[in-house]
């Protein structure tokens, strides 16, 4: 791919991904509501809530939580300008990690009962989801010899074929990034809960859009992250995702809320088993079946 | 994070519409204390009987709350009626067993969705609540209202129904029934509702009947009390098997009300068929003069009325000891020790009707 | 684009109230009803509310925790009275822990009658409310630029 | 007894493939029942004015004026009892089926009532001496009262 195409795909996914992941998430709701025998709101509907909350009066509890706000939102975007770029995944990894730490740090900075105890959880999750997203990278490394994503893009077969285990890992960690059943601790999109609105408790008005729109471009970057494993075969990797938010449709539809304990305990026997377990699989089959 | 927290929880909660605040101490998310704060709802509508006529406190008494409306009503005439020593219409003593469930199925499958969406189960809390509209339907073209009757009387029922329309209910029942399977089996069986509830909230068995728990709290800990088998209005000439579970814990207590909620189908199906004709109300002369108490089954458990009359148009004296009153006790007992997450599940379990506590 | 239009959420607060509302409120969210097809979703939390239903009337101890959660959401607001307890008082008026509807306490926009206020009537009554939300923001900037040339955005607090 | 996952499968996915409970609510709306009480009406010409139904309301939501001839109800203070069509002796007040919509500025639905007393017989409904709650009293609180002053609202900014 030139520098151009990659340069465009970047400009792109700045631009579009809020759009993109406002007709996902349209869907979903869509989809989730067909689920509960129910109508659903129209496709739009978060467009329409995200510009109705910049609408909104700015309440600020406190300015620098604000700050921290802006931080999350900035480094998720570069976390997503560097991937599409054809950057190196540990740099999309460190940024996005940097940018949910911005985002507990914010929490922490209202000084809320809510929201802090939103932004424990919100920690508990990042725990519980990034051994997998690292040892992502890690399998690509294993598999193609190289961070680079353009290296990992042009790979002339795909990736799921030698890294399923990884693949599966990385649809369980979308559960929790997407904040779906059952692990929709910190805070959810829909669902009530003990908190309120846990780690967004304290963000009203364009605050709280700002956390909508970064975590749409989140959103993109994992399904992004999730093309990669079928990269030579465009139509088949939009299958695939297409499929894949189904399933997370519906396990946020037959899931209760689970406790944290439970969520950091089995992402992590998850991970362990299909992730680290591909890897040595990988690593022992291209050593040539000797040790 | 060791340090103890205080969460404010309510009175304004997204999971508990009700307002009753909790201060939950809290220590690494498992909660050491909880200290209740009352009187957000408090009324004191017991005070009206000396404004309002023994007649049409009936509406008031309608309005103690609006999930147990007719409960409530049908037993404020009936501790009236006992001081006035009326014996009521044969007809209105079936309506009213008929309505009682109703109220009690309606209550139960509300409580279900609740619970579904205490522990953020949302697609569970929609399809209960689907389900529910199914028995407001009948509720409403039985008695006029969807949720406050409006068909209690002293000295009978308001309005009759129709006798077509008693025939034609079990069908509507049955066919609610036959969809309630579905949702109900994911409450026994499935594997994320199981880890919410199993083994949360105990409550022996001693500890149940010490501090005073009442309804499907006690029966879910293994002691069979019903006001039911008391064999007020038509419950005399009905078998009622109280419904006991030994576990103690809510998904106990939410068993217990699953299988009232079909217990509750049996009886209609009982009681429809077998509404003797006749006039549904009588002619009220003269004041109750006198003191009585007299015991129902709420949804929620057991309820008590007191009344008092002096022999004028306006009562002395009147009390309700509600269910949710009985079991706040138990509440705070159960909330000692859980985890933060497991507050709204077992707060709710007691099935909580600050409405009807706070009068 | 009218966006209030679109995108109102509610937060429902139980006033001194039977539970018949309150239930009915949360009826309006549930399939029959579906107010999720007006955008509508029940947040739960006042900092992200639009509409605040309240049912039932207020009494000593409810008027401070109304005013608060009033408080605490961003303008545009609207309140919505659902029932007649929070109307007028209701049927529950002259008992000794009354202090009427709720506008003896925050200014009231849509009153909803009914005992217990039917779900059509709610939702009858938040479209009503919608209208409101836009006129008020359109009130709020036209204030703004006559108070102050430059607008202020943020509020700043200690 | 097992534990089971996913047992909720069958009841979304079916829900998915099954046309939505939803009644479109401002489109289509619920038939109403016979027996649904929506609000009171009343048949004017039959009515004489007796107080009955003014005395009786549990909330005092209807306040009849025998001087200006008219026969008032408060929407707002309604509970929908039916009390007063059950004690109206000229059956004059029904229960229609449908609800009140909802109202911005409180206000009371007044309907004039076309009623000349016959002269020679005094009306029963006169009768019993009113103690407290005089029609004349009842009408004179009506619009002052519970009329509150909206506290002063000291907005945000």
């Amino acid at each position: 791919m030139s520098a151009w195409t990659r340069i465009l795909a970047a400009i792109l996914f700045v631009l579009l991904s809020p759009i993109l992941a406002g007709l996902l998430a349209g869907l979903d709701r869509i989809i989730s509501a067909r689920m509960q025998s129910r109508i659903g709101p129209p496709l739009l509907q978060p467009i329409y809530d995200l510009l109705k909350l910049f609408q909104k009066e700015r309440i600020a509890v406190n300015r620098s939580g604000h700050f921290f706000l802006l931080g999350y939102l900035l480094f998720t975007i570069l976390a997503g300008i560097e991937f599409f770029i054809g950057g190196d995944l540990l740099i999309v990894i460190f940024a996005l990690a940097l940018a949910s730490v911005f985002f507990v740090l914010g929490a922490f900075a209202a000084g809320s009962p809510y929201s802090h105890i939103g932004a424990e959880r919100e920690l508990i999750q990042i725990m519980a989801s990034e051994p997998m997203l690292i040892m992502c990278a890690m399998g690509f490394y294993v598999a193609t010899g190289s961070f680079q994503v353009t290296t990992i893009h042009a790979q002339p077969t795909p990736l799921i074929a030698t890294l399923p285990g990884i693949f599966l890992g990385m649809i369980y960690i979308l559960t929790i990034k997407l904040r779906k059943s059952p692990f929709d601790l910190s805070t959810s999109h829909h669902a009530h809960q003990e908190i309120v609105k846990g780690i967004t408790t304290e963000f009203a008005g364009p605050y709280l859009a700002i956390i909508e729109l970064a975590h749409g471009y989140e959103t993109i970057l994992l399904l992004g992250f999730l093309y990669l494993f079928f990269a030579p075969w465009p139509l088949l990797a939009l299958a695939a995702l297409i499929a894949v938010y189904f399933l997370e449709i519906l396990a946020d539809n037959t899931h209760a809320r689970l406790y944290w304990q439970w969520v950091l305990r089995t992402s992590w026997a998850f991970t362990a088993i299909v992730g680290a377990g591909n890897l040595i699989l990988l690593h022992y089959l291209q050593r040539g079946g000797t040790p | 994070m060791a340090n103890r927290t205080v969460i404010p929880f309510g009175p304004q909660h997204p999971v508990l519409p009700e307002p009753i605040h909790l201060d939950l101490v809290i220590e690494d998310e498992h909660v050491v204390e909880a200290i209740p704060s009352f009187g957000f709802i408090h009324r004191g509508l017991e005070k009206l009987v000396e404004k309002k006529d023994f007649t049409e406190f009936t509406f008031i008494a309608e309005r103690i709350c609006g999930i147990c409306s007719y409960i409530h009503g049908m037993g404020y005439c009936q501790a009236v009626e006992t001081v006035m020593g009326l014996e009521i219409p044969e007809r209105a003593k079936w309506l009213r067993t008929m309505w009682s469930e109703l109220s009690r199925i309606h209550s139960h499958m509300m409580w279900l969705g609740l619970l579904a969406d205490a522990f953020g189960f949302e697609n569970l809390f929609m399809a209960c609540w689907r389900l529910r509209e199914g028995i407001l339907d009948v509720i409403e073209e039985t008695s006029g209202g969807r949720v406050i009757f409006g068909a209690a009387k002293v000295g009978g029922c308001r309005r009759d129904v129709p006798d077509d329309l008693l025939a034609r209910i079990p069908a509507q029942l049955n066919a609610v029934e036959d969809e309630l399977r579905a949702i109900t089996n994911v409450f026994r069986d499935d594997f994320s509702v199981r880890q919410r509830l199993c083994g949360v909230g105990l409550l022996s068995r001693n500890d149940a009947y010490d501090l005073g728990a009442v309804g499907p709290m006690l029966r879910a800990s293994g002691v069979a009390q019903d006001s039911r088998l008391d064999g007020y209005a038509a419950y005399d000439k009905i078998a009622v098997e109280p419904i006991v579970e030994e576990s103690g814990d809510c998904w106990g207590r939410t068993m217990v009300r699953i299988r009232e909620i079909y217990q509750s189908f049996d009886i209609l199906r009982h009681v429809l068929p077998n509404v003797p004709p006749g006039p549904v109300d009588m002619k009220i002369t003269g004041a109750p003069k006198g003191e009585f108490f007299a015991r129902l089954e709420q949804p929620r458990g057991e309820v008590i009325y007191y009344v008092k009359g002096n022999g004028t148009k306006f009562l002395d004296r009147f009390r309700v000891r509600t269910p949710t009153f009985a079991n706040i006790p138990p509440l705070l007992k159960m909330l000692q020790g859980c985890q933060l997450a497991d507050v709204p599940v077992i707060v709710l379990t007691i099935d909580p009707c600050i409405s009807c506590a706070e009068r | 684009m009218n966006l209030f239009r679109k995108s109102p959420w509610i937060i429902h607060y139980d006033g001194a109230s039977c539970n018949g509302c309150d239930i009915e409120v949360l009826a309006c969210l549930t399939p029959r009803y579906d107010v999720e097809r007006l955008g509508i979703i029940n947040t739960g939390n006042p900092k992200h509310a639009d509409i605040l239903l309240i049912t039932g009337y207020i009494n000593e101890q409810s008027q401070p925790v109304v005013r608060t959660i009033y408080e605490q959401m961003p303008d545009p607001k609207v309140v919505v009275a659902v029932g007649i307890c929070a109307s007028s008082g209701g049927i529950f008026r002259d008992c000794y822990n009354t202090k009427g509807g709720v506008d003896s306490t925050i200014p009231v926009d849509i009153y909803v009658p009914g005992c217990a206020a039917r779900p059509e009537s709610i939702m009858d009554g938040v479209v009503q409310a919608l209208d409101l939300l836009e006129r008020k923001r359109k009130e709020k900037k036209t204030r703004r630029r006559a108070i102050a040339p430059t607008p202020t955005s943020e509020v700043p607090t200690p | 007894m097992k534990q089971k996952p996913l047992t909720m499968t069958r009841v979304a996915l079916g829900s998915l493939l099954r046309k939505p409970a939803t009644v479109p609510y401002p489109a289509a709306r619920k038939p109403v029942y016979l027996a649904t009480r929506g609000h009171i009406a009343i048949e004017e010409d039959k009515c004489n004015l007796c107080l009955i139904c003014d005395r009786r309301c549990p909330t005092g939501a209807i306040a009849v004026d025998r001087t200006g001839k008219t026969w008032a109800i408060d929407r707002l203070r309604c509970i929908q009892c039916n009390h007063c069509v059950d004690v109206c002796p000229r059956k004059c007040l029904a229960m229609e089926n449908d609800y009140t919509t909802p109202m911005q500025m409180k206000r009371s639905d007044v309907v004039p009532v076309p009623f000349t007393p016959p002269q020679p017989k005094p009306k029963p409904a006169a009768a019993p001496a009113p103690t407290s709650d005089s029609p004349l009293q009842a009408k004179e609180e009506r619009p002052g009262e519970r009329n509150h002053e909206p506290p002063d609202q000291s907005s945000a900014d």
